[in-house]
C-alpha cells in the first residue's frame, strides 16, 4: 500500500553513525522532502533490539549486517531488501588473544563473543583457515556492552567482537590480533534493508534513503573541515572522539561512492559470501526450526539469479537505489 | 447494600480468580492468529503449536550439540545460581542486620552506609564486578548479592530494632550477656521475618540473575532468553518467562509454609 | 537482705527536669507503691532502679553497693506489656533465665541440668495458675496468663528486687483480683523487695506495705520544664504488713471474686483513683 | 421510639454454633448491659445488632421494621479500640459523621453548613470534656480521651441505638469511673436505647436499666461446638432507672473520684466480676 | 558493661557515620594508584583528576554536536521518565490497590493476576513492550510501571485491608457510602504509606529506567552509562553512578520529608 510516513531504525556503529547525523542536521528532512514523504529516524543503543522491531514490523527500514539480514527477518519471514550496502568490515571484526601472537595458539580456549553474530562468522572462518572446527574451543556468550571488561578478566584469554571494542581492548598491552575481517574482506557487510514490500510500493522511500546515504557520506569522507566537524560529531554521538572514530573509519572500506557499491553488489563475491553465510547459519540451525537444508530461504542476487529456494525469496540484493544514484538520477 | 459489603460466592470467587488470566490468554490467541494471518513466520506472537513445539524441543529433546535436556539444565544452572546469591545474602542480611540493630556502634558506622549502598544501582557498577570477581559463576552470584543484601539488611536492621526494648531489658535481668540475648532473643525473632523478607527479594534476585547471565554464560534460563531474543523466538522466550514466573510463585509459596511450619507463633501474632 | 537507698536523686532529659531530689530507703522485703500522676516521672524512677538509665546527680545503692549501671540478674521486672518473649512458649519463657544464666555459650541447657531446671519451671508455672498451658505461645494466652507468666519469667531468677511497672493496668478488674491475690501471696513466700509502680490507688493500698506519691510541687504549664516531681506523700500502711506474716487485722480484700447472680456489690463502696 | 426486637435469633460459623435460641425485647430507651464468659458470643450478637453480620436463623426487628443488612446512621457503636480515626484531629473525627450525611460526593462541608456543624462538633466535644483538645490527633490523647472522642462521634449521629463492645475495657479506673458519670448523663439526656458488652459486673451494674447474661448451658470441651451460648439470666435492676429521671434510691455510685490522701477506700468492698 | 547498652557520644558517632565512606575513598585511591603505576591508561580505575576533568567535560563545557551540557540534560531526561513512570505507577497503585482492599469483588479477580504479574520478570519481556508501546518514551515510561507497579499495588492492597474492620463499620454508622469510606477514612490512611511504599521502589525504579535506556535512546544517564561502556570509560561512570546514587538518596529524603509535613499524624502514631 502507499504510504508517506516511514519509519528507520539505526543502532551505534561505525559505518552507520551516518544515519544520526543525517538526521540531527537536516539531511533526512531534506530528501524526504524531496519525495514529499516522512521519516522518522530512531537511534537504538542496542543492535538486537532494532533488528527485532524491524522484524516484528514496528520499522520499514533498518541498518543490519547480511548474516543477521538473512537469519533475523527473512528467516522471520520478513521480506527484506538491502537498499544500500553501506560497507564492508574490514578489519573493523577481530579474534584478539590474550599474549598469544597465534591464531593456533587459540585451540582449547574459552572464547568469548556474542554468539551467533558475525563474530561467531568470523570465528568460524577464522577457524577454518587453520583448519580447525568450533568443537577445538568453547564458545562463550558474552554481551557486547561488557565485552572489554570482560577481557580485563584473568580467566578470558580469547575474545571476538567488532570496533570500537576491538581497538579499545588492543590498547591493552597484553592483547594480540590474530585474525581480521579484513582476512575475509567483503564477507561481513553492513547494510541499510526495508521491507520489500513497503519498497515495492513505495519506491520513493528507497529513493530517500540512497539520498541521505551518498550525501552524508561524502560529506563524512571529506577532507574539508565540514567533513572533519562531521566525523567529530558521529565520533561523539557513538561515545569516542575524533581521532577514536577515524581509527575505526581506517578499517572500513565505505562505500562512499555509488558506483563503488554498485559494482561490488553485482559481483562475484557477493553470491559466495552469501553461501557461505548461510551455510554457517544452517549449521547453526538458525534458519528455522527443522529446516532441511540452507536452502529453506530464497535470496535474491541483483542479477535474478536466486540462491536456494526461489519459492522462498525473503532476502533481496538490489542495485537500483544506489545506481540511481550513481546515475544522479534520484 | 454498599459495594464494599459485598462478597462473591466460592465459586464466583474462583471464576473471578480466574478470569484475568483466560483474558490474558484469549487476548494473547487472538492477537496471534491476526499477526500469523498476515505472516506465517511471525516470530512475535507465535501460536500454541508454536509453543508446544518449542517446549518440546527443550524439556523432552536432548539438544544434539550438548546431550542436554536444554530447560533442564537451564533450570539447574539458574537455580544454583540463585540459591546461592539468596543464600549468601540472607546470611549476610542476617549477621550484619542483626548486629546493626543491636549494637549502637555497629548501628552508626554501617546503617547509613548501607542505605546509601542500597541506592547504587548494581548493572552499572558490573564492569568493575567482572574485574574484580571474573567471568564465572561468582561474578553472577555477587551481583544477585549486591542487588539484594543491602535492603534485606536495612530491612533486618529495622526488625531488630523495632522489637520492644523491654524485651531486651527483661532479657537483661534474666542474666542474659549480648551474645545471649542476640541468640536467644533477637536472632529467632527476625527469623520469620528474614523469611518473608526474602520472599519479598525473589523478584529482584531473579532480575539480577537474568542481567547477569544475559552479559556471560554458556547456561540458565537468562542465558537462554537473551540467546535466542537476538532470533525473537518468542516460542522460546514465552515458556521460559512463564516458567520463570512459575519458579517464582512456588518458592514463595514454600517459604511461606517454611515459615509457618518453623515459626507457628509467628502466624498466631499476625492473627492476633 | 536487699535494702535500697535512694539518695538525692535527680533526673533530668536535656533541658527537662523530670525527677529532682528524691530520697527513699526500701527496706528489705518491704512492698513500696509508687503512685503519681502520668508523666511524673514514676516509670523513669524505675527504670532508675533497674539501671536502665542513669541519674543525673544523686546515688542509689543496693545493700550499700552503687547499683551496676545496667538490669542484671539480681533485680527483676514485669512491665505493662511486653514483658514476655512472644517466639517461646510459656515453659521456654519460664526457662529462659535458667538457660541464660547456666549456660554461657549455647543459652540452652541440656540433659539432666535441663530435666531440673523444666521441674521448676513447672512448679513456678503452677504457682501461677498455668499449668496445661505450658506448650502454648504468649498470642495464646489472655492478657492476666501472659502477665502471669511475665511474673514466673521474673520469679525463676530469685530477684533480691522485683520492679513492676503497672503490670496490671491492662487487666479486667475480675482477673486483677486474682492476681492480686497470688501476689500477695508470692511476695509473702519469696524474699524479694518489691517496688511496683500503679495508677490504681485501690491497688497500692490492697497489696503494698507503703505507698510513696511522686508529684510535680509546681506544675502550671510554664514551670513544667523547670520543675520536677519529687515524694510529696509517703503512707505505711497501717496495720503494717509484713512479708511471710499473714495481717491479722485486716482480710484480703481480694478474695475469690463472687459469680454472677443476684447479689449486687455494695453501692456504697466508691472506687478511688487518681486521676491521670 | 428505637424498639428492639430479637425473635429466636442462631448464629453458626461453619459448624461451630456460637449463639442458641437467643429472644429478647429491649424497650425504647433501655440501657442493657449484655454480659458472659470470654469466646460466648457477645460481640457476636452486637455484630448482627449493628448489621455487620446476619443471624443463621431468626430474625431482629428495630421498631418493627426487619433490621438492614449492614451497618447505617442509625445505629451508633463504640469498639473497645479502634473506632476513632487516627487521621483527623478530634474535631475532624466528630465532624465526619455531619460530613458524610450531608455530602454525598465531595463528604466535606463548606461555608455556613460547615460553621454550623463545627459549633455543634464543639458543643459535643465539650460535654465530654475534650474542649481544648480540637486540634490533637488521636495518638495524642490518652486512651480515655480516645473513648471518649468515640462516644462523641457516635453521638453527633443522634442514633436510635448505641452499641457499646467493651468500651471502657482499657481504661484505668480512675477514667473509668469518670466515663461511667459521662455515659449516665448523655443517656439521660439524649433519645437513644443502650446495648453495652462488658466484662465487669460492677460497670454492669452501675450503668444499666437491665443485666443481660450470655452462656453456654453445656461447656464441656467435646460439647463447645454444638452448643451455642444463650440467655441465661435477665436481671431488671432494683430499683429501676428510667433515662431522664434520676434514681431516687441508690446514689450514683461513680461519684468524684476522691483525691490521693490519707482516706483509703473501703477495705470491706469486695470487687465484683465475672471470670472471662 | 554489656556491647548492647554502650552507645557513641555525638562525635563518635559523626566520625563512625563518615568512616566507611572514607575507607571507600582511600581504597578506591590506592587501588587506582597501584594499577596507573602499571599502565598509565588504565580505564578501569582512573584517579580523581581523571574524574575532575570527565565531570567537567560533561557538565560545564557544552557539547559542540548538541549545544547541551550533557550530565544536566541527561539528567532532565532521566527524570522526566522516572517521575513520569513512578507517578503513573503511583496513581495506578493507588486506585488499583485502594479498590482491590476495599472490594471483595475486585479483590477476588485481581488480587491473585496481580500476585503473578509481579513474579514475572519485565526485562525478558522487552520485545513486546517496545513493539506495543513503541520506542519513544512511552516504553519506558512503561517498563518503569511494569516494574515497579504490581509490587505497589499489593503492598497498598494489604495496607487498606489492614485498616482495622471497625474503622470501616464505624465509618458505616456515620452514614458513609463505598465512595465516601473510600475518600475519607480509606484513601486519607493509606496516602502515607503509598509514599514510603514509593520510597522502597525508588530503586527498582532507577534500575528498570537505566535498563530502558540501554537498550533505546538518545540521552539520559542510562544511556550514558552504557555508551561509554563499549570504551570502558570509568571516568564517566563512576561520577554518573555516584549522581544517581545521590539522585535516589534526596528523592528519599524528601519523600519522607513531605510524608512527615503533610500527613504528621502517621508519625505521631509511628511514635506512639
Ligand atoms: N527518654 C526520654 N527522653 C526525654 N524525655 C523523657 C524520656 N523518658 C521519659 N521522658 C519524660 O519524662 C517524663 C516522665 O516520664 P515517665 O514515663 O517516667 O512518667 P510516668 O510517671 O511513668 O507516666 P505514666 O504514668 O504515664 O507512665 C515525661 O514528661 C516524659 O516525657
Ligand atoms: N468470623 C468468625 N468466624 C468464625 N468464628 C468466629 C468468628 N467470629 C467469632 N467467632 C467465634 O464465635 C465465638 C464468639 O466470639 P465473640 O467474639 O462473639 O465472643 P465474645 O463473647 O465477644 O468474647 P470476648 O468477651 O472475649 O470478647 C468464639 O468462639 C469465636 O471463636
Ligand atoms: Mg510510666
Ligand atoms: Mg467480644
Amino acid at each position: 500500500e502507499q504510504k508517506t510516513d516511514f519509519k528507520v531504525a539505526w543502532s551505534i556503529y561505525v559505518g552507520w553513525m551516518p544515519w544520526g547525523y543525517a538526521a540531527d542536521h537536516g539531511i533526512v528532512k531534506k530528501w524526504a522532502d524531496k519525495y514529499g514523504i516522512k521519516i522518522e529516524v530512531t537511534q537504538f543503543n542496542d543492535y538486537v533490539e532494532s533488528m527485532n522491531q524491524y522484524t516484528a514490523g514496528a520499522f520499514d527500514a533498518v541498518t543490519l549486517t547480511n548474516m543477521d539480514g538473512l537469519s533475523i527477518p527473512a528467516a522471520g519471514g520478513v521480506d527484506t531488501t538491502a537498499v544500500i550496502v553501506g560497507d564492508f568490515s574490514n578489519g573493523n571484526d577481530a579474534v584478539i588473544l590474550k599474549d598469544k601472537a597465534s591464531l593456533a595458539d587459540i585451540k582449547g580456549q574459552n572464547v568469548n563473543l556474542v554468539e551467533f553474530s558475525v563474530s561467531h562468522y568470523l570465528l568460524a572462518r577464522a577457524l577454518e583457515s587453520i583448519k580447525l572446527t568450533e568443537r577445538d574451543v568453547k564458545v562463550v556468550n558474552t554481551s557486547d556492552a561488557d565485552m572489554v571488561a570482560a577481557y580485563k578478566t584473568a580467566d578470558v584469554t580469547a575474545v571476538v567482537t567488532w570496533n570500537p571494542l576491538v581497538s579499545t581492548i588492543l590498547e591493552e598491552p597484553t592483547a594480540k590480533k590474530v585474525f581480521d575481517s579484513s582476512q575475509v574482506p567483503g564477507e561481513i557487510i553492513d547494510l541499510m534493508v526495508a521491507n520489500s514490500g513497503v519498497l515495492k510500493d513505495n519506491p520513493n522511500f528507497g529513493k530517500a534513503l540512497a539520498g541521505i546515504w551518498y550525501e552524508t557520506a561524502a560529506l563524512l569522507t571529506a577532507d574539508s573541515a565540514d567533513g572533519k566537524a562531521a566525523r567529530e560529531a558521529m565520533g561523539q554521538a557513538s561515545g569516542t572522539d575524533l581521532k577514536g572514530y577515524e581509527s575505526q573509519l581506517a578499517v572500513t572500506k565505505l562505500f562512499d561512492k555509488p558506483a563503488d557499491a554498485v559494482a561490488f553488489t553485482a559481483s562475484d563475491g557477493l553470491p559466495k559470501t552469501m553461501d557461505l553465510v548461510r551455510n554457517f547459519l544452517f549449521e547453526k540451525g538458525l534458519l528455522g526450526n527443522g529446516a532441511p537444508s540452507a536452502d529453506v530461504i530464497g535470496i535474491e542476487m541483483p542479477n535474478g539469479k536466486i540462491l536456494g529456494d526461489s519459492g522462498n525469496v525473503k532476502l533481496r540484493f538490489t542495485e537500483t537505489y544506489m545506481k540511481a544514484a550513481a546515475d544522479g538520477s534520484l | 447494600m454498599r459495594w464494599i459489603n459485598t462478597r462473591p460466592s466460592r465459586g464466583a470467587q474462583l471464576a473471578l480468580t480466574l478470569l484475568p488470566f483466560v483474558l490474558l490468554i484469549v487476548a494473547y490467541t487472538v492477537g496471534s492468529a491476526a499477526r500469523l494471518a498476515e505472516n506465517a513466520n511471525d516470530k512475535l506472537l507465535p501460536g500454541f503449536a508454536g509453543f508446544a513445539d518449542a517446549i518440546d524441543r527443550f524439556a523432552f529433546v536432548a539438544d544434539p550439540r550438548t546431550g542436554q535436556y536444554l530447560l533442564w539444565s537451564d533450570t539447574g544452572a539458574s537455580l544454583i545460581r540463585l540459591f546461592a546469591g539468596l543464600g549468601i545474602s540472607t546470611i549476610t542480611a542476617l549477621v550484619i542486620g542483626m548486629l546493626i540493630g543491636m549494637l549502637p556502634y555497629l548501628r552508626a558506622l554501617l546503617s547509613p552506609f548501607v542505605a546509601v549502598i542500597s541506592m547504587v544501582p548494581p548493572l552499572a557498577l558490573l564492569p568493575i564486578l567482572f574485574i574484580a570477581m571474573g567471568l564465572g559463576e561468582a561474578s553472577k552470584i555477587a551481583l544477585i548479592v549486591i542487588g539484594v543484601a543491602p535492603t534485606m539488611i536495612r530491612d533486618l536492621a529495622l526488625k531488630a530494632l523495632e522489637l520492644p526494648r523491654e524485651q531486651i531489658v527483661k532479657a537483661e535481668t534474666l542474666g542474659g550477656s549480648s551474645w545471649q540475648i542476640g541468640l536467644r532473643v533477637v536472632l529467632p525473632q527476625i527469623l520469620p521475618r528474614l523469611i518473608t523478607c526474602l520472599r519479598l527479594q525473589l523478584g529482584p534476585a531473579w532480575l539480577f540473575l537474568i542481567a547477569a547471565e544475559a552479559i556471560s554464560s554458556d547456561s540458565g534460563l537468562g542465558y537462554r532468553i537473551f540467546l535466542v531474543r537476538r532470533y525473537l523466538s518468542m516460542d522460546i522466550i514465552f515458556p521460559y518467562v512463564v516458567w520463570i514466573t512459575l519458579l517464582a510463585v512456588i518458592m514463595n509459596y514454600i517459604l511461606d509454609r517454611i515459615r509457618i511450619a518453623v515459626f507457628p507463633w509467628s502466624e498466631l501474632e499476625k492473627q492476633a | 537482705m536487699s535494702e535500697l537507698v535512694i539518695e538525692k536523686v535527680w533526673k533530668e532529659y536535656g533541658d527537662q527536669i523530670v525527677l529532682e531530689d528524691v530520697s527513699l530507703t526500701v527496706a528489705s522485703r518491704a512492698f513500696v507503691a509508687l503512685v503519681g500522676p502520668s508523666g511524673c516521672g514514676k516509670s523513669t524512677f524505675l527504670r532508675m532502679l533497674l539501671g536502665q538509665e542513669r541519674p543525673t546527680r544523686g546515688t542509689i545503692l543496693l545493700d550499700g553497693q552503687a547499683l551496676p549501671q545496667e538490669p542484671g540478674p539480681d533485680r527483676g521486672v514485669v512491665f505493662q506489656r511486653y514483658s514476655v518473649f512472644p517466639h517461646l512458649t510459656v515453659l521456654g519463657n519460664v526457662l529462659l533465665g535458667r538457660e541464660l544464666s547456666a549456660s554461657r555459650y549455647k543459652a540452652k541447657l541440656f540433659g539432666t541440668a535441663r530435666r531440673n531446671a523444666i521441674d521448676e519451671a513447672r512448679r513456678l508455672i503452677a504457682e501461677v495458675g498455668l499449668s496445661g498451658a505450658e506448650g502454648k505461645y504468649p498470642a495464646q494466652l489472655s492478657g492476666g496468663m501472659q502477665q502471669r507468666l511475665a511474673l514466673a519469667q521474673a520469679l525463676i531468677m530469685k530477684p533480691k528486687v522485683l520492679l513492676l511497672d503497672e503490670p496490671f493496668g491492662a487487666l479486667d478488674p475480675g482477673i486483677r483480683a486474682e492476681i492480686h491475690t497470688l501476689m500477695k501471696r508470692l511476695w509473702h513466700e519469696t524474699q524479694m523487695t518489691v517496688v511496683m509502680v500503679t495508677h490504681d490507688m485501690r491497688e497500692a493500698f490492697t497489696l503494698a506495705t507503703r505507698v510513696v506519691a511522686f508529684e510535680r510541687k509546681r506544675d502550671r504549664p510554664e514551670e513544667k520544664e523547670r520543675y520536677g516531681a519529687t515524694i510529696t506523700k509517703d503512707i505505711s500502711i497501717w496495720p503494717p504488713r509484713l512479708a511471710g506474716a499473714p495481717s491479722v487485722f485486716s482480710p484480703d480484700r481480694d478474695g475469690p471474686v463472687i459469680s454472677l447472680g443476684l447479689r449486687r456489690d455494695d453501692p456504697a463502696s466508691s472506687p478511688s483513683g487518681e486521676k491521670p
